[in-house]
């Protein structure tokens, strides 16, 4: 296992150490229980947006707190779930009087524990609502499985939300928004390579070297298919099929279009997925008004990509375009 | 033949070892079919369960179960952690205040322990989940105590059902949890949370039986 | 080989049109010969500022073509240094009437077709200086070696020097400028892993499972020693120990700390790094005033990771502190 | 014993072959003690001048050169293009309006070309570059020229001096390029840009005493 750390088990706690040493200006990190908050939380008369999930997929979600973007985030171990105590107090540490919103992936565990976090919340009085993120077509969402699971639409959410909730949004509207937003994004992911869970030693699935997993999530598990490497523009076709078919996107809908690094694939490949991506896109119609490329959302060193497209209106736009100020994502200050 | 609060004490402190010793095995099987946490998860949460011991000592049992329970609620996540403590939550309160405890209360409990689970993960037996391990537990003790056979055999066959349920996860296509993202792909691999109740009972079993008459 | 990507021969050509899509917002892409220039190219009263180099370190260069940094940058084939037709067409693209500053990096092929293109430039009347970035404390400068190489001090430079520019300097002192922070710059990289041309269709060299290289640069080929993998905190030490003592940074001093992922090093562990290096700085009496940490420049997926020190004056903070607006790094703005 | 116009075209098609056929072998050296790209760069670069070469087939022999190395400038990039075209342009300079050349004229235009390319890459012999095999074949050649020796003998000899040169790059510690960057670790590698030299003197003698009396 080739990884630059130092004890498998210190690696989330030595990180958000890293991150407090260098975002001291953007971020406040509580150490027990672990949680990563804004400077300036909380802040009052403003919805209180959090989001927390598994280490590893940095920047998300601790990279993306600070203004106009998650008031705080609770990092767990790696690609585990962190615990109703992380989010109950940074919910209390975001509390502005007008209540809190959970963005929750849709996982067993993540929801579990937001859920057991928010009746503790509600418990002391503070008002919580929950958008649940589930935008990955790769699973079908069936009375068969656990559902979609929360993916790349993860980083726009947050970041409209966000800027809603910085624009004085209602607790109720920005959860409203936040499920909007979740109806309109879908995601599909592939891999090259899985990764290694520090504390594992070794890759948790090995891929032949001429071949390719499809419908991957970002926590290194195998997806729905393997197959036989194929060019980028083959792998593009596949991955937008499903994406387009699912609601479906008509031609003359206007869409962000982000295209993830998974964290091994460099940025010269992710423009090539782009690059196709957006041709489909115009092929069919749909108009790409925003754009999105690079390793927002990661799953350790795997090499792959994921896509997202999420059909907007001038109100997500505007919110889209509002200025953030994060570790993870900046622009506009 | 009742389980006194030590015993219970014992149990936890076997259960705690054997996760360490289980660790890479439980990792291995939630890499087949899952994300590979499960196995650390696990001893994370029993690493502080038993820093928690000394101040456990003198407690009833039902409250060694409840603080398990919330020491692994803020240490496992994912989604055994939930799970983990609910299971012990419940079946604390079945066992409130008392510092031992029959076949039956052990029964009560873990039917406590394992609805509590149901209720929370909404999983159904065949889904390929822990449940595959209790449920079948559940039934067996409740058979037990029906027939009001001893300590010893009620464990016995307890354990012996769990294990048969943990490996008939084997075959199954998971319809819950991570392993139901890979669809017909998580067959043929034994369920990693099925794997760790299993476990969680057969130790029971093993430091009970030694020192129940 | 596992890449995303479609033939070899066509990378170079397929991301150049993906940026082309992205950005048409901040940058132009001129194919035959190819180079990116900033969509308000060219500035007139401002001094031109171009850089250029091989294709697989994205967002170096083109990222960083836009306001306040490059106005173009020349990519040629993958670790290949750009033909002077390219350097000569950006510079006349760039030319604002100010003259236009070369940012090269110490490589032999990057020194002599950006010499060549200088000649050429100036044959053409406009006024051309160069800088040249050899930061790289892994080689010694002498005359038994083709000079230090042109690494992460690259990204940090053309930062600064983009903003002097912006400010208005002269082509005269924006060369001082760089050559300045060339002299107070120093960098050190390691690998856990090489990297695959595309056309080369397998790692440039194999390390075993248990072993880095230390030393390395930024295409890929070997490094100065082969170790045992340490734990990162260790690794730190190894590269900080070199990068301190060169010029050497004194207690007191000032830096911009930069700590830089390869492409195939997932963020959680640049934070590692960073947490060290800082650890370092301060035992030292060395002051991180500003920091920089993520994908920057990069050598295809290689795993790995880079540290920047940069020593800054008042200046040089207010130049790195200005507003820059480019694919690859953006804030003020 | 002249090699005309067309025997140099003849020359530069076949060694555009001879780097298309050998293109993975220079990618490889390049790998050990470099960035692995010259096998690329030169296929690409020769690719080009390819396409370029019906437009050469009336042109002189020196202007056939120039607009090899033109070609070479802007397609092959890395420090092989300035280099190879520094050495077609000053050869070409060299060769200005002739149609036929004798050995005495291949001798002086390797002898400028490989003088271009240690006035821009500042070269020495033994530094472990493509001037260990072109300096010992400029050599070989005046000699050639001062015995008043055929032209076959000629080429027989420079190729053979230029092979010796590459294969003397082995063990040596880089002191120019990419390769310095390894330091000790250079040696025991063959230099891929010794290497490409040497077949470009090989693919001429193979083409000119074929045709030579
Ligand atoms: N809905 C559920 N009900 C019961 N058990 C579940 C459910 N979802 C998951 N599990 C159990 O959790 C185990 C995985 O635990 P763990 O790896 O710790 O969590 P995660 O899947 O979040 O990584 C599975 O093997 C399964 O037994
Ligand atoms: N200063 C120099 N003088 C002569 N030849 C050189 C010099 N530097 C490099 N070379 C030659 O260039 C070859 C490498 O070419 P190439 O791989 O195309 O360029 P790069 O090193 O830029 O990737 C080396 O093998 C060597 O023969
Ligand atoms: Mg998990
Ligand atoms: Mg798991
Ligand atoms: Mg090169
Ligand atoms: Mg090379």
């Amino acid at each position: 296992m080739k990884k630059l750390i130092n004890k498998p088990e210190d690696v989330v706690v030595e990180e958000l150490q890293g991150i407090a040493l260098a975002h001291p200006d953007l971020v406040k990190v509580h150490f027990d229980p672990n949680y990563i908050v804004r400077a300036d939380a909380p802040v009052k008369g403003k919805v209180g947006i959090i989001s927390g999930g598994g280490s590893g997929h940095e920047p998300m979600h601790g990279g993306f707190v600070g203004k106009g973007m998650l008031d705080a985030a609770c990092p767990g171990a790696v690609f585990t779930s962190p615990t109703p105590d992380q989010m109950l107090e940074a919910t209390k540490a975001v509390d502005g009087g007008k209540g809190v919103l959970h963005i929750v992936k849709n996982y067993t565990g993540d929801v579990m524990n937001f859920e057991m976090a928010a009746d503790l919340a509600r418990a002391e009085g503070i008002e919580v609502e929950s958008v649940l993120v589930d935008d990955d077509v790769a699973v079908q969402d069936s009375l068969w499985t656990a559902g979609r699971r929360g993916v790349g639409l993860t980083v726009v959410l947050e970041k409209i939300v966000g800027a809603a909730a910085e624009a004085g949004y209602s607790l109720k509207e920005v959860a409203e928004l936040g499920r909007k937003i979740n109806s309109l994004g879908r995601t599909m992911g592939m891999a090259l390579t899985s990764c290694t869970v520090p504390h594992a030693g070794k890759p948790t699935f090995d891929l032949p070297e001429d071949e390719m997993e499809i419908g991957i999530g970002i926590h290194g598990e195998p997806g729905r298919k393997r197959m036989k490497l194929q060019p980028v523009d083959e792998i593009v076709e596949m991955l937008m099929e499903p994406i387009l078919k699912d609601i479906p996107y008509k031609a003359g809908d206007e869409v962000i279009l982000f295209v993830n690094g998974l964290g091994g694939t460099p940025l010269i490949e992710q423009y090539l997925v782009f690059r196709k991506a957006h041709e489909i896109c115009e092929k069919n119609g749909i108009k790409v008004v925003r754009n999105l490329i690079g390793p927002y959302i990661t799953s350790l060193e795997m090499a792959g990509t994921s896509i997202t497209l999420l059909k907007v209106d001038e109100e997500m736009l505007k919110l889209w375009d509002a200025p953030v100020l994060t570790p993870g994502l900046r622009w506009g200050i | 033949m009742a389980i006194t609060r030590d015993q219970v004490l014992a149990w936890l402190k076997a259960f705690i070892q054997v996760i360490a010793d289980n660790k890479d095995y439980l990792t291995e099987l939630d890499s087949a079919i899952g994300d590979a946490d499960h196995g650390a998860n696990m001893h994370r949460g029993f690493q502080a369960v038993l820093a928690k011991m000394p101040g456990m000592e003198d407690a009833d049992i039902g409250t060694i179960f409840k603080q398990t329970g919330m020491t692994l609620l803020s240490t496992v996540g994912g989604a055994g952690g939930p799970l983990y403590a609910t299971f012990f939550i419940q079946a604390g309160s079945k066992l409130a205040g008392k510092m031992e405890i029959e076949l039956e209360d052990w029964a009560d409990a873990l039917e406590a322990a394992t609805a509590g689970i149901v209720n929370r993960g909404k999983a159904s037996l065949g889904d390929k989940t822990m449940i595959d391990a209790l449920s079948p537990a559940v039934d067996a003790l409740k058979q037990s105590v029906a027939e009001k056979v001893s300590l010893s055999e009620g464990l016995k066959r307890s354990t012996t059902a769990a294990e048969e349920g943990m490996k008939a996860t084997i075959p199954l296509v998971a319809r819950k949890g991570r392993a139901s993202y890979l669809g017909e792909r998580s067959a043929g691999h034994q369920d990693p949370g099925a794997t760790s109740s299993f476990l969680l009972l057969e130790t029971a079993m093993k430091t009970w039986s030694n020192s129940s008459k």
